[in-house]
């Protein structure tokens, strides 16, 4: 299969424009773009198949010159790095509209935009070009503030534009990084992939200025700093997280699905992608206080958060703050065993948060409202659904045999050769998820069986359409984990590997 | 200070020019912001003439200073005649009236 | 002090206070007719530069010319019996902060500056030199004008034209 | 050390309750349905005996082999492999895990049995019989892991199930909230026992040996003998860490809270889980570790000393319980604690030992307890009962062996177990710990009989309506305490103190538990102490005889020892409960309260406070500009022919301030360039 | 090349059609009385124009009319930039209900006067030209702002113009005088030269540059010289106000490159250009243009109508495109000319849609805009919102390349420019919450049941589509655009 990236990427924006050309019909609408996102689930398997494990390298390449004048190539092309995640974003889009099928509101424009946020997604991470990469990740602003702004909940318009105006600031920081990245190649260029074999040539040595001067920053370090702040609003990273909250709590489920599953993702994709093989010296120096430090903190804090909140929603989505917070830290060991745990989390916690935001969304349709109090006695009532979300839960809690407990093994184990005391924090956080994890099902599942809900039917089909295949991801990369795990090691070792020398 | 020193010359133009600033800045009323126009636009053709006479040596200096003459009335004619325009608008609607016009 | 000095002198001197009273003048009708006065004065001063025919086009059309529009506007907006309100000026204080500074940094730099020094200084009349430069080097500004006072014409006319179009 | 002798049976001793795990709990409802609760037993029980069969096979093959090789290994697929860290998912038996899975299987085969008649009235029976298969699967699991990993999962997945069980009766919030309790709790210990599996790890991958797999990492143990971190032998950390999870699993100060809150689950759930395999988990895993701990003697010392310190605590408060099941539960606590004496002496093998043959007795106990609360729905309260062996001769009889078993009179099992690790804390001087133990057995043996005496015997004190339908239980659940007493008699016999010949169950271990304390002590002196013992418990009975049975030493005197304070500390369970909710739970709830006041206060604040400083910045330009068009109308008409007064207010800031603006910064920038210019 | 007056007049035919067509339209107008054909011959005009310059470009550069214009690629390419909005602007005033009511003959013969001053501003070479231009340009404006009949904010805004106008160039021409003065000639290639080598007092200099640059910046509209756009732009007739946001702006940009770079300032091998040292230019610059672009977003961020709005707007567009001045190279200059072309699209686009709803609701204040999406106005809703987030410079609209480049010019020179850059980011963060903030009153808020639809007539698309089309088009594929203005920065120096 020849630019098998390209189709990928592009066949859902064909998709977007023939349901625009479509007529005014629901039904039809949904499934034209349902169809749309099965032939890159399709290629993403093919992937999944032809991917060569064994080589670092990347694979399935395109390359075309775009703009030769500035040297601007349309350059595509997957690693074990990006192909988790182009797995990942597959998959989630495909179950996801499925997911919207409830949306009844102006269902033309929800389907055309979803569709161009899965391309836009999918760009981010085949981009092997700088400035390709920069397109993508910005051509899925807009389609992401439509969907919360216009199908969002009540807050919907606070949420959106504060989720735009925060991403936007972290871009445009991006930006100017990558330009200063470009001028600093030799020849100039955005191929991302010369820029990581020239990442040596990046200077180190301390700037004269303040406060750069104070901090002993180099070139590469400022650089380092303004691409981590783009990304670390993505992940979301304390204190950059506070859109994400507002963002989940008032965007529709698919779409909230897809913030979690994937759009956090492209934060640490991000660092790992660029930061690590380009800037090596500024990535050893900043990862114990900005990866380390700051994940263990994310861990504890966004899990403390969790605990507190009375929005089931609210607290799926602290409950991400705090495992994202397990991939930063993962990140920072520079350990094989923490780089793949971390990468691996992110699949995991792709599908898993992806599951827990359809369960909360399948409650939510019924009953009508969030809060936690006001549940109770679920289980007697639905309880295929609550056995559902008891594996959810338990695998985001990180039990062993459940994808979760492997990715988070992975990380501390891989943390603790380098900071023990970073990792105890990270170990304690378990402790406080499995807190409020349990103390949520208590109290929404558990108990006598509220009367308001008696009535309240079965999870449906449909539902379970979209969930069912998580869970079975979620099981298998628990007891056999390989099958993430095998594509990843070879490029991960090898992007370790730049960074090491320097440390 | 004496006729046939160029910086004399400057000197009249400079206070000229800033005394044309200064109606332009003082004055509430267009037509005496449009006169203080005028004396700005004097003193600069004073430079201009005496330069050509004391720098240059050839006529360019007067001919841009007949030029700005030329402009001068032409933009007299149309400040004027948006001044009149606008004298006609206020005859016809009283200011009060206009406070309801506020963004 | 030869008279062509004290002359000089005093068409500065002309120049400069009729300037003032422009700008200082509480009625507006005295200062549209202390304008004349600089008017008057530059022109004397560009005698005095030896550009015989600028003097004449600043009488012409300044004088003869913009004044009168100027006069004219005035009687068209002003009842002249109001006089205290007709001409009111705010904020001359700071202005003349402003300006004070302005003027003071304007002759500081013309005395230090060293402005080009001509080979030597002519007096032979101008006007002839001045209309061939018109139609010869400076044919397309002098077109260009004409163009300017066209425009000038057509928008005052539509300014100034009362009715709406039917 | 040889290799091991590959085999491909051991998945399916594993596999086969898993299997009838998800069988019941995805088909399960429907079979219900259709073919009703026997096949539910049927399916439940089946994949048990079967593996208790495959557990025997295995066990025989290993009898059939000598000492040194006795390792069979089933090794499914590489699961992790990163780096230095290579996880197979792989099952291993060897004489230790034998004897445990033998338990398991055994013990827990019968519970199964015991189990189909005592849940039959309840409508989840095909629930209740898919967590309680899921928790043999995991159990299995945790003993048969050939690596900390494997063995890890067992242990997180007993975890699990025990929190569904005890929470099983879900719809009463009691229950679920002792599921969390003991869910977070061990998670606690969880959080030891990683970070001692980390700690290890990297310190054996510093030598150039990091491996999870416990003969790897048993066989370069002495590498890491010095190796310090903090200042501290990684050893002493590192095994300290495994015992923080142990203390978790098995029920030791200072997390032993959840057990007694989790009898809120069916009796047979708590006879299986909570006392005879579960909780031994973590004697389990310190013997299989035992190469480490014996690196590390002060580990081994607060080991014993908690132990006995769980043990006295724990017989403390069983003193004063009246619930029939609690008071079991602590006895529970306090015989984990005896083991952990053991392992504290030196005596993995005595603890081991005593592990299983507690394992018969408790179990048979909670089974007669089971029968006698089944008979009298569901009450558990022993005040309400006596003179029941009137009704239930058999479960009278099984429940009165058990408790001679636990009180630890000879020949029953007990009496071997417990005298073996008495002896080897005597034998090498912990003469302190010694003197505890026989003390603590004392108590045992005071309370069991309490309770004994309170349920048999006497007068019935239950009400009229229940006394009527009083009745011993059925076949299936009276068989099984039949089997389970047998064996409170005669699972001692494997394991013989020395003067009589020495205990070939030490024998067995042997090639597992490596470091074997020798007891260097004169036979006399073992005569001696085992004397004492004996007569420490009889004396206990007598006590207990006087007050309950013959009435004539009344309780209340004990009780109001010390004004009562003894009684109060004993009968609040010194109060552990109440000062962790008020610390732990308390102080993170507050803490969680304080972080989100604080994220959507002061972060989120921040965020929208520079929007907001933005937004007001621009509001003021937007103050003087607004401020300006209003003006305009006036202005204009002003500017044109200066009308109005009246207008001056608004007028003020017009063209002319704008001007005012450009000139002064042209002649600031002027002004500036002469300063700082060139 | 340095021709006389008769043979310049071979290289002059974009200015002959012109002045013709203004000319035929005075005629024209006394006799015809139907409005489309007098806009038709406006627009034949400037297409014949458009033509004559585009087949300039292959010519020699030059000197014209003894050094009284330069043609070199640079000054062609403002004449069409010039041209098209003049084009745009005509096509927007066909539909146009607020033209109705003016006199279409004038108010084109003045529009195109002023489209013939802008390419007099772009090719003028000397101070003389400069300043008669833009003279004619202003005074064109002038008259144009103030043109509907009995509108009271049009007749101010005129008056406001003309004042800061006045002075304006009252103050550019005392400056040049002393240029004038010190360099002994009006012609910009004598200025150079005189200033390249004899001694010259830097703070005269200096302070003539601070006069001209009122001259200069008024038309670019920077701060603090801005105070009458907003004003303006509300009160002329909207068709006229798009083309005075683009054009105006653009000729103003020329005039200046044209002054301070081929004119005072050497250019080097490199690429760069030196300016005459000692004489802190280009930090004067920077500091205006982050002062431009902070004030011009501030101001916008809470205004209520949209004309008002976008000419905040485009005081900080202003702003980012000084940015590509202040760093003297020509991958600045050329960012600024490719910004240009971009800006032209994209605003022009904006003012469009603006006037569309204008014609129907009657006035430009956000809230007619609520909902509007909903209410039968889909299309141009979502044009408006792709051209507003292209101003704001997200991908994949023009805007962004635009942006993009003006950055990578900056960053390029490095150093303190750095903090320009980050300035201008933040910025563009700052821009996006008003742009924003019209996109969100248009789909996310859900119209009043008073509002009522909004139909637009069909014809109007065709103008609104190609604009979308091409600010997607250049968005993502850029490089002729990029060719295009690379070769449009030639200058003839002699």
């Amino acid at each position: 299969m020849e630019n098998v990236l390209t189709y990928m990427t592009f066949i859902p924006v064909a998709g977007a424009a023939i349901v625009l050309a479509l007529p005014n019909n629901a039904k039809l609408i949904r499934w034209v773009s349902a169809a749309a996102t099965v032939p890159p689930l399709f290629m993403a398997v093919w992937l999944f198949k032809n991917f060569d494990r064994a080589r670092a390298g990347f694979q399935f390449i395109e390359n075309y010159t775009w703009i030769p004048s500035y040297n601007i190539g349309y350059t595509m092309g997957v690693d074990g790095l990006s192909i988790s995640m182009v797995l990942l974003t597959a998959l989630l889009s495909f179950l996801c509209i499925f997911a919207s099928f409830g949306i009844e509101k102006a269902v033309k424009g929800y389907f055309a935009l979803f569709l161009l946020l899965d391309a836009g997604m999918m760009g981010v991470f085949c981009a092997l070009d700088f400035f390709l990469f920069y397109v993508f990740w910005e051509v899925m602003l807009l389609p992401m503030y439509f969907l919360i702004g216009i199908w969002g909940g009540p807050r919907r318009e606070y949420a959106a534009i504060k989720f735009f105006l925060y991403t936007l600031f972290g871009s445009v920081l991006m930006l100017l990084a990558i330009l200063a990245l470009y001028f600093n190649t030799n020849p100039h260029t955005f191929d991302m992939r010369i820029m990581m074999a020239q990442a040596n040539k990046f200077g180190t040595d301390v700037l004269p200025m303040w406060p750069f001067h104070q901090l002993r920053w180099g070139f590469q370090h400022v650089i380092w700093m303004t691409l981590f702040i783009g990304f670390a609003i993505k992940i979301p990273a304390f204190p950059f997280h506070t859109w994400l909250p507002d963002a989940h709590v008032e965007a529709p489920t698919a779409v909230s699905v897809i913030l979690a599953g994937v759009l956090l993702k492209m934060g640490t994709y991000g660092i790992l992608r660029t930061n690590f093989p380009m800037l090596p010296t500024a990535t050893a120096d900043m990862a114990f206080i900005l990866l380390g430090a700051l994940g263990a903190w994310n861990i504890i804090y966004g899990a403390l958060c969790a605990m507190a909140q009375k929005d089931l929603k609210k607290l799926v989505a602290y409950s991400s703050v705090s495992h994202m917070g397990y991939v930063m830290l993962g990140m920072a060991s520079f350990t094989t065993q923490g780089l793949n745990g971390a990468v691996l989390q992110m699949f995991n916690h792709g599908t898993i948060t992806g599951m827990l935001f359809l369960l909360v969304g399948v409650i939510y349709d019924r009953a009508h409202h969030r809060e936690i109090e006001g549940f109770g006695g679920i289980a007697a009532i639905m309880p295929v659904y609550t056995g559902v979300t008891a594996l959810a839960f338990f695998a985001s809690m990180g039990l062993p045999g459940l994808s979760g407990f492997i990715s988070e093994v992975l990380v501390l184990l891989g943390t603790w050769e380098k900071y023990p005391v970073l990792t105890i924090l990270g170990a304690s956080g378990v402790i406080l998820t499995a807190g409020y994890l349990l103390w949520t099902i208590q109290r929404v599942f558990l108990g006598p069986p509220n009367e308001k809900y008696l009535k309240m039917p079965e999870i449906n089909g449909r539902e379970m359409f979209t969930l069912v295949p998580l869970g079975v991801i979620v099981i298998i990369v628990g007891v056999y984990p390989s099958v993430v795990l095998d594509l990843l090691r070879a490029s991960l070792d090898q992007i370790n590997q730049v960074v090491i020398p320097h440390l | 200070m004496s006729p046939n020193e160029l910086s004399s010359y400057l000197i009249i133009g400079a206070i000229v020019f800033s005394l044309g600033l200064f109606t332009v800045l003082t004055r509430r009323n267009a037509i005496s912001v449009l006169m203080g126009v005028e004396l700005i636009l004097n003193s600069a053709n004073i430079n201009y003439v005496a330069f050509s006479h004391f720098s240059s040596g050839n006529a360019d200096g007067q001919i841009y200073a007949i030029f700005v003459i030329m402009l001068a009335a032409a933009e007299a004619a149309v400040g004027l005649a948006i001044v009149l325009a606008i004298f006609q608008l206020f005859h016809t609607i009283d200011v009060e009236a206009a406070e309801t016009l506020k963004e | 002090m030869s008279v062509s000095t004290a002359v000089f002198y005093l068409i500065a001197l002309i120049t400069v206070v009729s300037a003032g009273m422009v700008a200082f003048s509480r009625n507006i009708i005295y200062s549209a007719f202390s304008l004349l006065g600089t008017f008057m004065g530059v022109a004397g001063i560009y005698i005095f530069l030896g550009a015989d025919f600028v003097a004449a086009v600043q009488v012409l059309i300044y004088v003869g010319g913009i004044l009168v529009l100027i006069l004219f506007a005035v009687m068209l907006t002003h009842r002249i019996t109001d006089v205290e309100v007709t001409n009111r000026a705010a904020g001359r204080i700071p202005a003349l902060i402003i300006v004070g500074a302005l003027v003071y940094l304007l002759i500081e730099t013309i005395r230090v500056t060293p402005w080009v020094k001509a080979k030597e200084l002519v007096y032979a009349a101008t006007t002839a030199k001045i209309g061939d430069l018109f139609l010869y080097t400076y044919l397309l500004p002098f077109e260009l004008a004409s163009l300017v006072l066209l425009a000038a014409m057509i928008g005052a006319v539509v300014l100034s034209r009362k009715e709406i179009k039917e | 050390m040889e290799t091991p002798i590959q085999t491909d049976f051991i998945r399916w001793i594993v596999f086969l309750p898993l299997l009838g795990a998800i069988v019941n709990g995805l088909l399960g409802a429907k079979i219900q349905k259709r073919l009703g609760k026997g096949a539910i037993s049927l399916l439940a029980c089946a994949p048990v005996v079967i593996a208790f069969g495959l557990a025997l096979y295995s066990f025989l093959i290993l009898k059939g082999l000598e000492s040194e090789k006795r390792f069979l290994i089933d090794n499914l697929y590489p699961w992790i492999q990163l780096g230095s860290l290579k996880v197979d998912m792989a099952f291993l038996i060897d004489p230790l895990s034998a004897v445990m899975i033998l338990v398991v299987t055994g013990i827990g085969g019968l519970i199964h049995i015991y189990a189909t008649g005592y849940m039959h009235e309840d409508n989840a029976f095909w629930r209740f019989f898919a967590y309680l298969n899921l928790f043999t699967a995991a159990m299995l699991t945790l003993v048969l892991g050939d690596s900390l990993l494997v063995l890890f999962v067992g242990w997180e997945g007993v975890g699990l199930c025990s929190y569904a069980l005890i929470g099983f009766w879900y719809t009463d919030h009691a229950n679920a909230r002792a599921g969390n309790k003991a869910f977070i709790v061990n998670r606690v210990g969880d959080f030891g026992f990683v970070l001692g599996m980390f700690l290890l790890f990297w310190t054996l991958d510093a030598q150039g040996h990091g491996s999870l797999t416990f003969r790897e990492m048993v066989k370069w143990a002495p590498t890491i003998k010095d190796s310090m971190i903090w200042g501290v032998p990684v050893i002493t950390l590192a095994t300290l860490f495994l015992f923080v999870g142990a203390t978790g699993k098995s029920a030791q100060i200072p997390l032993f809270v959840w057990l007694p809150d989790a009898m809120a689950g069916p009796t047979p759930v708590s006879a299986l889980i909570h006392a005879a395999t579960m909780v031994t988990a973590g004697v389990y895993m310190t013997a299989r570790m035992n190469v480490f701990f014996s690196m590390a003697p002060a580990t081994l010392h607060v080991i014993a000393v908690i132990g006995v310190a769980t043990a006295l605590v724990a017989a403390s408060i069983a003193l004063t319980q009246y619930d029939i099941k609690k008071v079991l539960a602590y006895s529970t606590v306090s015989q984990l604690g005896y083991m952990f004496i053991g392992i504290g002496v030196g005596g993995y093998a005595a603890a081991v030992f005593h592990l299983m043959t507690h394992a018969f007795f408790k179990a048979c106990l909670f089974l007669g307890s089971g029968s006698v609360i089944h008979a009298m729905h569901h009450e558990q309260d022993m005040r309400k009962m006596g003179g029941l062996k009137a009704w239930m001769p058999v479960t009278f009889i099984t429940f009165f062996i058990s408790v001679l078993a636990i009180a630890g009179f000879p020949p029953f099992a007990g009496f071997f177990s417990k005298d073996e690790i008495l002896w080897l804390a005597a034998s090498n001087e912990h003469w302190g710990i010694w003197f505890f133990a026989v003390c603590g057995a004392g108590l045992t043996a005071f309370y069991m009989f309490r309770q004994l005496f309170m349920t048999f015997y006497g007068s019935c004190r239950a009400d009229h309506h229940t006394q009527e339908h009083l009745h011993e239980s059925p076949q299936v659940m009276t068989l099984p305490l039949v089997v389970l007493a047998i064996g409170a008699v005669f699972a001692g016999l494997i394991g013989l103190p020395g003067v009589l010949g020495g205990s070939q169950f030490a024998q067995w271990l042997e090639p597992v538990i490596h470091a074997h304390e020798e007891a260097h002590a004169s036979h006399a002196l073992e005569w001696g102490l085992m004397a004492v013992s004996v007569s420490v418990a009889s004396f206990g009975v007598f006590v207990a005889y006087l007050m309950y049975r013959r009435e004539s030493l009344s309780p209340d005197m004990f009780a109001n020892l010390a004004g009562g304070l003894f009684y109060r500390l004993f009968d609040r369970k010194w109060y552990f409960d109440e000062i962790y909710q008020v610390i732990f739970v308390n102080g993170t709830l507050l803490l969680a309260r304080l972080g989100a006041l604080f994220d959507q206060y002061i972060i989120d604040g921040l965020v929208d406070g520079s929007a907001a400083l933005v937004r007001f910045v621009s509001w003021l330009n937007g103050l003087f500009d607004q401020y300006i068009i209003d003006g305009i109308v006036n202005a204009i008409a002003n500017i044109t022919f200066g009308i109005g007064n009246k207008f001056r207010r608004v007028q003020t800031g017009n063209i002319n301030s704008y001007l005012y603006g450009i000139l002064l910064a042209v002649v600031l920038l002027i002004i500036a360039k002469l300063r700082y210019g060139s | 090349m340095d021709l006389k007056n008769v043979a310049s007049l071979s290289f002059f035919y974009p200015e002959f059609i012109l002045s013709a067509t203004i000319l035929l339209l005075i005629v024209v107008d006394l006799i015809v009385r139907s409005r489309r054909g007098i806009a038709m011959i406006a627009l034949v005009g400037c297409f014949g124009a458009l033509i004559a310059t585009l087949d300039l470009y292959s010519a020699q550069p030059g000197w014209l009319f003894h050094r009284m214009m330069i043609l070199d690629n640079f000054s062609l390419f403002f004449k069409v930039v010039a041209l098209t909005a003049t084009i745009l602007c005509i096509w927007m005033s066909l539909s146009s209900n607020e033209i109705e009511q003016v006199h279409e003959g004038e108010y084109y013969t003045l529009l195109l006067t002023c489209t013939l001053g802008m390419f007099f501003m772009a090719s003028s070479s000397n101070l003389l030209m400069a300043y008669l231009s833009l003279e004619l340009v202003s005074l064109t404006s002038y008259v144009l702002t103030g043109f509907l009949p009995h509108n009271r904010r049009s007749s101010e805004a005129a008056l406001k113009y003309l004042i800061y106008g006045g002075v304006a160039s009252g103050t550019m021409i005392y400056g040049m005088s002393w240029i004038f003065g010190m360099a002994g000639s009006l012609d910009y290639a004598a200025i150079q030269a005189a200033l390249g080598q004899s001694e010259f007092n830097k703070a005269a200099l200096f302070m003539a540059f601070v006069f001209i640059l009122a001259g200069f910046g008024y038309k670019i509209v920077f701060v603090p010289f801005h105070m009458w756009s907003p004003d303006v732009y509300q009160g002329a007739p909207t068709p006229f106000t798009a083309f005075l946001s683009v054009a105006s702006n653009a000729a103003g940009i020329a005039i200046m490159i044209r002054f301070f770079f081929p004119g005072v300032s050497r250019s080097l091998p490199s690429g760069d250009w030196a300016f005459l040292s000692g004489v802190e230019w280009p930090q004067v610059l920077l500091f205006l243009s982050m002062i431009t672009m902070t004030v011009g977003n501030l101001c916008a961020l809470n205004q209520r109508n949209l004309k008002r709005m976008l000419a905040y707007s485009g005081i900080a567009h202003a702003g980012y495109m000084m940015m590509g001045l202040a760093v003297l190279n020509n991958d600045g200059l050329s960012a600024i000319l490719f910004y240009l072309v971009v800006y032209l699209i994209m605003n022009v686009g904006a003012f469009l849609v603006v006037a569309m709803i204008a014609n129907v609701t009657g006035n430009e204040d956000i809230e007619t805009y609520r909902g509007l999406a909903w209410r039968g106005a889909i299309v141009p809703a979502v044009c408006l919102a792709v051209f507003l987030f292209s101003l704001t410079g997200l991908p994949p609209f023009a805007g962004f390349v635009g942006k993009f480049f003006l950055f990578s010019a900056v960053l390029k020179q490095g150093g303190a420019f750095g903090a320009l850059a980050l300035v201008a980011a933040i910025n563009s963060v700052i821009s996006l919450y008003y742009y924003a903030k019209i996109v969100k009153t248009m789909f996310l808020d859900m119209p009043n049941p008073e509002d009522k639809t909004v139909s637009v007539a069909v014809n109007n698309f065709t103008l609104l589509i190609p604009l979308t089309v091409l600010t997607i088009v250049f968005g993502l594929y850029f490089s002729p655009l990029v060719r295009y203005t690379s070769q449009s920065l030639r200058f003839f120096v002699k």
